[in-house]
């Protein structure tokens, strides 16, 4: 598929046409005002060269419409490539509302992927053509950039938050991916594929691949095994309960001990695991201890993906609204 | 423009110059003559040009294959690093303020020194000293960090000596703030009687922009270093993300330094190229006002750019829509100063001595770099292209082919009054068109990479990058000859070449009413300023100015 | 532009007359013309240093502006372990040390040249004061254990507010430790001012050094303005 | 420059008395819980104290048009540096809904602690939705 001597990229993306586009129209807007210098100079350089030590130039004439011609063209030029470039971008960034949703971590030195489905790899990611995928990240150690050239497209994986990135293969084949930001020694190797699949043989790659755990099954484990459940006990559970009931939590308005009310999303759900104290659910004593330090990021997904599970919970409710943010968090 | 030195236009040449005025190593290493601390410059920020060059032909010649064998992933990395903290830090920012500028701010305004000798003197021991932690750095097992230092790489995770490069950095830091506080008040205070600011040369004005930027964004590249130190040495968490602290906070504080810094290295480049254009087409620069005030505008906008670096870091996509917007803004100023150099030359009288020759190749060479840089800033494309060749060779075109292009021109241009002595100018221009070719040779292909995904920082890449990389070697091998020349015969034509005389070029300026080298204050009389600058019309070259022809 | 002109030159002119009257003031330098020159050459010179020393602490003010929005509740918390009535007292001492250093060249101005030396010594008392405050105060926060890094001692706040805390003290730490370091420069040059007025170097018609550190001096004295309120005083009604 | 005004030693000891005041009046004020208006408050004393500070005792009210301007430039750099930073961090929650990221609590909960952790699973679809204020 690549040869020797191929001097464009793959173009295997819904965005890639709109990149390309816009990239040559600046190549082309390049090449225009390169090659006008370049014309002007030597045409200049060759018509007025000197032809005897004593001559001087003509004198000087001043021109204020020559001077205004000359800003306002590259400023219109500038600003129509301004709002282009901001219309492509906003498109490259902004996933369309069917995505799928996969995670990646990046750390010194490999990528590693995970499918809804609940399959890793590492290094390689399958996706099905036709499909948009929206891929969340985050970083383990440094900053690393994930990035497939013949997708245009590339985002930064930052340690301690979030980012993302979407794109919508349109060509099955296989492309590279590429750590873009610079994270030590073997940065050049933290290099992968992307294997784009027709759909059916998508299904059939999930299928045939090694199962691994749903999260939910996973989280159902953890919950266990890091004895949340001593206190979080089972409803039906004879014992008096020492903690509020988590089943059908997700999605409801908590009312606090400080008189006021939490939405429980995903991040008060994170928070109340990592920093029970920051929000302390009405009638309850804050006995709960920290899981900071003791619980890795994949296993606070999984348990986030338990706890939702325990109601069936639907996506739509909880995007109503609701600020998750901590009381003492400010705002950034 | 000026009527200065008339007295000692026919002195004998052996006459007393800042040069013969002492020749022990006390009389240099103490020296307060901004010409003599000019020459200190010289010597040891070429020599960081050649550490620089040496360790992009090591860069090179790994990149000849796509696996790599010649270096190490670890050792090559040093070696970018150390490369761009070299180039950067320690050449490409110095070079020609401090040469350059040193040598003729004070000229060019009739003032007999900077405003504070002692101070110069401290800032180039300040830079020995930041390059001296730098190569002990090096010679230490370098840095693995590139010269951009990002969190938390360089915080927790690099290996290398960071916190001494980091400590040279810092210093170096200094020393060009020092650089800026003392062209700012010269250019201020010191003007000699009639030099009113739009009668200074654009070098001048171009100089004063760069210094300007020297104050105001050196001390928070300064305390972010410090910042990085704390870190990594005293555990102290600043942008830590474990402690809740935000890694990207430290690209806006280190690229709120860094990118007005490209601007540091490129007006005076521009200055540079005004004053080429001025004498070599013997003609006001056309549209004086309006470059001069472009100068000050990059410096001002400049500074609100920087986000522009920060694209696909997470920054919010408002953010870098409004720094992409005005990274389009910051664009206008330079080509405008493109087009009126340009329209200069019409109806000029056009000599082609080789300073002109390096003036055209900045021109053309900080075109292409230039417009590369504005399709960088627009949003859509730089998504793709950021972190890959596509940028190395954006600001090699603008850093090697710009300023590069314009410090060796203005090198060749002021080097008869430098040392009273011309160069032989077959070979200069044997040189000239070495670099231009190797240096097109080695950059122009680097686009193409960059657009078919070849990321930045790799040490082995994908099998299909190899063709253009081939050539890429193969041009830094012509451009690292055409560099090599001009270091042999500048150095040669110290001691053998031909006595310039006062004014080879026929060029007014104040800096040519003085003889050649100046005397130690540089005028024997305070000159008087009657003329604006470059007005050939009335102070028409009186002696047959010959330029390079009396020498081929 | 068009003016020719001699006299008219700008900046640094000076006619020839006015270089002659003070020309051999032995404290002109050769390369400037007048007295007025130099001394508006070297004020000019450090209000361009303070430029630089302004956007010094503000890559400083810029971290600690998102940390405090980010972490306003763990902010206040963490403030708590810092003393304010040393606080307070220490910006008190220094609001003195400035009036001393104004005092000082003052005194230079209405030609009182033991005045100066007193107000000088006035000036590096009260900043030596702050700085042996300072040191105190420090200690306490070793003996604490509030010094970040592995000696930090988390237990002392909510759980889940110790780690911003820690980011709280590296921002007290930097910023208050670079303003010490300053204050120590500041009284450095102003023991090399004692010396040089003992000599009775300064009086009306000269006492530039005394006027440049002065301005610096002054300065220091706003970083602490700012860091006093930002750093001590947050959530201080909650304690 | 400050030489062509008379000195006299009135304005410094007003200065230094106000000074004083203002320090007094910071710490009073923080006493009282008034919300955001407590920083509002100490900053408002801050400014109005560098202001006296760098008008009087630094006479920049008896110096030159440069002198001036140049105070107001690097106050100026200052509210750059500051502002269009936080221009950044103030839009990032928008930014993050557009792009669908969960708009999560910065630093605190990854990191280093990630360990020897495999492979991440997504944060539940909704949760960038479910972040508006
Ligand atoms: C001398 C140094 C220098 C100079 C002058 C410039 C000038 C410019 N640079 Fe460059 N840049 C760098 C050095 C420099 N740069 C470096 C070192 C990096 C990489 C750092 C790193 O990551 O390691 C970089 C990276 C860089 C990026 C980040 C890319 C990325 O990492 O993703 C961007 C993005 O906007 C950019 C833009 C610009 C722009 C718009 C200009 C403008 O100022 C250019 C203006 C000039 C012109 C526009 C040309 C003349 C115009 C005409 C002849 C007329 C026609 C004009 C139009 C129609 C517009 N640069
Ligand atoms: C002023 C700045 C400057 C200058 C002058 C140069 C000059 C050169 N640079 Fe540099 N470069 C940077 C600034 C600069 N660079 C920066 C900031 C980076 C980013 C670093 C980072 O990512 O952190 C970079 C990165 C960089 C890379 C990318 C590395 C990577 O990302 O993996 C490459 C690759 O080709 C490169 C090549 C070159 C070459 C071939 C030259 C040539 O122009 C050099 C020519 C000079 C010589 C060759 C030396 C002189 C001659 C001799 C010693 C004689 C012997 C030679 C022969 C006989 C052939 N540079
Ligand atoms: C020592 C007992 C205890 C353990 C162990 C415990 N919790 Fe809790 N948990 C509590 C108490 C008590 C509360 C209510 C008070 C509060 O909000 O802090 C609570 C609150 C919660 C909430 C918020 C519930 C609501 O109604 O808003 C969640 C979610 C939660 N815990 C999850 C977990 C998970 C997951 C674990 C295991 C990893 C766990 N807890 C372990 C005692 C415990
Ligand atoms: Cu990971 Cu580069
Ligand atoms: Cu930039």
């Amino acid at each position: 598929m690549r040869s020797e001597l191929q001097f464009f990229p793959d173009s295997a993306s819904s965005m890639a046409g709109q990149v390309d586009a816009l990239y040559l129209a600046w190549a082309a807007i390049s090449v225009f005002f390169s090659l006008l210098i370049a014309a002007l100079l030597v045409f200049f350089f060759v018509k007025y060269r000197r032809r005897h030590e004593d001559e001087i130039g003509l004198e000087e004439k001043e021109a204020p419409l020559l001077e205004i011609v000359w800003s306002v063209i590259p400023l219109i030029i500038c600003l129509v490539m301004f709002v282009w470039g901001t219309r492509v971008f906003f498109d490259l960034y902004r996933p369309p509302s069917d995505a799928q949703e996969y995670f990646a971590v990046g750390k010194q030195w490999m990528w590693k992927f995970q499918h809804p489905e609940g399959v890793r790899e590492i290094n390689t990611l399958h996706v099905p053509v036709g499909q948009a995928i929206k891929v969340t990240m985050t970083s383990e150690d440094v900053i690393h950039s994930l990035y497939v050239p013949a997708f245009r497209t590339k985002q930064d994986a930052v340690p301690g938050r979030y980012t993302t990135l979407w794109f919508k293969a349109t060509k099955a084949g296989s492309y590279h991916l590429f750590c873009a930001e610079y994270c030590g020694t073997e940065h050049s190797r933290m290099i992968g594929q992307v294997i784009a699949m027709e759909p059916h043989e998508y299904e059939k790659w999930l299928a045939g691949s090694p199962a691994t755990k749903t999260p939910i099954a996973s989280g159902a484990q953890l919950f266990a095994t890091l004895a949340c459940d001593t206190c979080h006990r089972d409803a039906k559970d004879p014992r008096p309960a020492r903690a509020p009931q988590l089943a059908g939590l997700y999605g409801t308005e908590v009312a606090l001990a400080d008189g006021g009310t939490a939405k429980a999303d995903d991040t008060y759900l994170r928070e109340s695991i990592l920093n029970p104290a920051t929000k302390v659910v009405a009638g309850w004593q804050p006995i709960m201890p920290t899981f900071q330090g003791q619980v890795s990021e994949e296993q606070l997904a999984a348990l986030l993906a338990y706890i939702k599970s325990l109601e069936g919970h639907s996506p739509k409710q909880a995007a109503a609204d609701g600020n998750g943010a901590a009381a003492d968090r400010g705002t950034l | 423009m000026s009527h200065a030195a008339v007295h000692d236009l026919n002195a004998p040449s052996a006459s007393k110059n800042y040069l013969n005025n002492g020749y022990g190593l006390r009389s240099w290493l103490l020296t307060r003559d901004h010409k003599r601390i000019a020459l200190l410059y010289l010597f040891s920020v070429t020599g960081f040009f050649f550490i620089g060059g040496v360790m992009a032909l090591l860069m090179r010649l790994e990149l000849l294959t796509p696996e790599g064998d010649l270096l190490q992933a670890d050792t090559y990395n040093r070696v970018f690093s150390m490369h761009g903290i070299s180039m950067v830090f320690f050449f490409l920012i110095p070079s020609i303020p401090a040469i350059l500028g040193n040598f003729l701010v004070p000229l060019m305004i009739g003032a007999k020194d900077l405003a504070f000798p002692r101070i110069n003197l401290l800032s180039w021991y300040l830079y020995v000293f930041g390059g001296a932690f730098t190569l002990w750095a090096m010679i230490h097992g370098g840095v693995d960090t590139g010269w951009t230092f990002y969190t938390p790489l360089s915080t927790e995770y690099a290996q290398g000596q960071v916190m001494m490069a980091a400590l040279g950095v810092f210093i170096a830091g200094f020393s060009s703030i020092l650089t800026g506080l003392n062209f700012v008040v010269t250019i201020h205070r010191m003007r000699a009687p009639g030099m009113t600011w739009f009668r200074l040369p654009l070098f001048i004005w171009s100089n004063y922009a760069t210094s300007l930027i020297m104050l105001l964004g050196t001390p928070v590249v300064a305390v972010t270093i410090l910042m990085v130190a704390a870190e990594r040495a005293l555990h102290l968490g600043l942008f830590d993300p474990r402690l809740g602290g935000d890694p990207v906070l430290f690209q806006h504080l280190f690229w709120f330094y860094s990118h007005p810094a490209v601007y540091i290295m490129v007006l005076p480049a521009m200055g540079v190229v005004s004053e080429l254009i001025a004498a070599f087409a013997r003609k006001p620069i056309f549209g004086y006002k309006i470059v001069a005030f472009a100068s000050i505008a990059i410096a001002v906008l400049g500074f609100l750019v920087w986000g522009h670096h920060m694209f696909v870091s997470g920054q919010s996509i408002y953010a870098s829509t409004v720094f992409s917007l005005l990274t389009m803004l910051v664009a206008i100023p330079s080509a405008v100063k493109v087009f009126n150099w340009t329209a200069t030359l019409y109806e000029g009288s056009v000599s082609w001595d080789t300073p002109m020759l390096y003036a055209l190749g900045f021109i053309g060479l900080f075109t292409i770099g230039g417009l590369t840089g504005v399709m960088l800033g627009t949003l859509g494309i730089d998504v793709h292209l950021h972190d890959t060749y596509f940028i190395v060779a954006h600001f090699h075109y603008v850093m090697v082919g710009g300023t590069i292009m314009a410090y060796l021109g203005g090198l060749h241009y002021w080097w008869p009054k430098i040392t009273g002595r011309i160069y032989r100018p077959f070979w200069a221009k044997v040189s000239a068109m070495l670099v231009f070719v190797g240096f097109n040779l080695t950059f122009f292909p680097q686009f193409i990479l960059g657009y078919m995904g070849m990321p930045r920082r790799y040490w082995s890449y994908a099998p299909e990058f190899q063709v253009l990389n081939v050539l890429s070697t193969a041009g830094a091998s012509i451009l690292g000859i055409g560099y090599l020349l001009p270091a042999i015969y500048f150095a040669w034509s110290m001691r053998y070449g031909e006595k310039a005389g006062d004014n080879p070029w026929g060029a007014v300026g104040l800096e040519w009413q003085t003889s050649s080298p100046p005397p130690t204050f540089n005028f024997h009389e305070t000159p008087i300023v009657t003329h604006d600058a470059y007005d050939y019309h009335d102070q028409r070259p009186t002696t047959a100015a010959k330029g390079e022809a009396a020498l081929v | 532009m068009s003016n020719p002109a001699l006299g008219a030159a700008g900046g640094a002119a000076g006619t020839a007359a006015a270089g002659h009257a003070v020309a051999h003031h032995p404290d002109l330098q050769h390369h400037f013309d007048t007295l007025e020159q130099q001394k508006d050459s070297s004020s000019l010179g450090m209000w361009m240093f303070l430029v630089t020393e302004v956007l010094f602490f503000g890559g400083l003010f810029a971290t600690y502006v998102l940390y405090r929005l980010r972490f306003p509740g763990v902010f206040a918390e963490a403030s708590h372990h810092l003393n304010v009535p040393m606080g307070a007292i220490n910006t008190g001492v220094l609001i003195c040390s400035s009036l001393t250093m104004a005092l000082a060249i003052y005194a230079a101005q209405v030609n009182r040249k033991k005045a100066i030396v007193g107000w000088l010594l006035a000036t590096i008392v009260l900043g030596a004061t702050f700085l042996v405050v300072k040191a105190f105060e420090y200690k306490e926060k070793f003996t604490h254990h509030l010094v970040p890094g592995p000696n930090f001692d988390p237990s002392q706040f909510t759980p889940d507010h110790a780690r911003p805390a820690e980011m709280f003290f590296s921002l007290y730490f930097v910023m208050t430790g670079i303003h010490a370091l300053h204050m120590v420069i500041g009284i450095g040059l102003l023991a090399w001012l004692v010396v040089q007025s003992n000599k009775g170097r300064f009086d009306s018609t000269y006492y530039n050094p005394l006027e440049m550190t002065g301005l610096y001096w002054h300065f220091v004295d706003i970083v602490w303005i700012f860091l006093f309120p930002l750093l001590y005083l947050l959530g201080y009604h909650a304690r | 420059m400050s030489s062509e005004h008379k000195p006299s030693l009135k304005p410094y000891i007003l200065v230094f008395a106000a000074l004083m005041v203002l320090t007094a009046a910071t710490v009073v004020v923080a006493k009282f819980d008034l919300g955001a208006a407590n920083d509002i408050v100490a900053m408002v004393i801050a400014v109005t104290k560098a202001t006296l500070v760098v008008l009087f005792f630094m006479h920049v009210k008896y110096s030159t048009r440069l002198t001036q301007l140049t105070v107001i430039g690097s106050v100026l750099w200052l509210v750059f540096l500051i502002g269009v930073t936080m221009m950044d961090y103030t839009t990032r929650r928008m930014s993050d809904e557009v792009r669908g990221a969960p708009y999560e609590a910065p630093g605190l909960g990854l990191g280093g602690q990630m360990g020897d952790a495999a492979v991440a699973v997504a944060p539940g679809p909704a949760t960038a939705a479910a972040r508006h204020e």
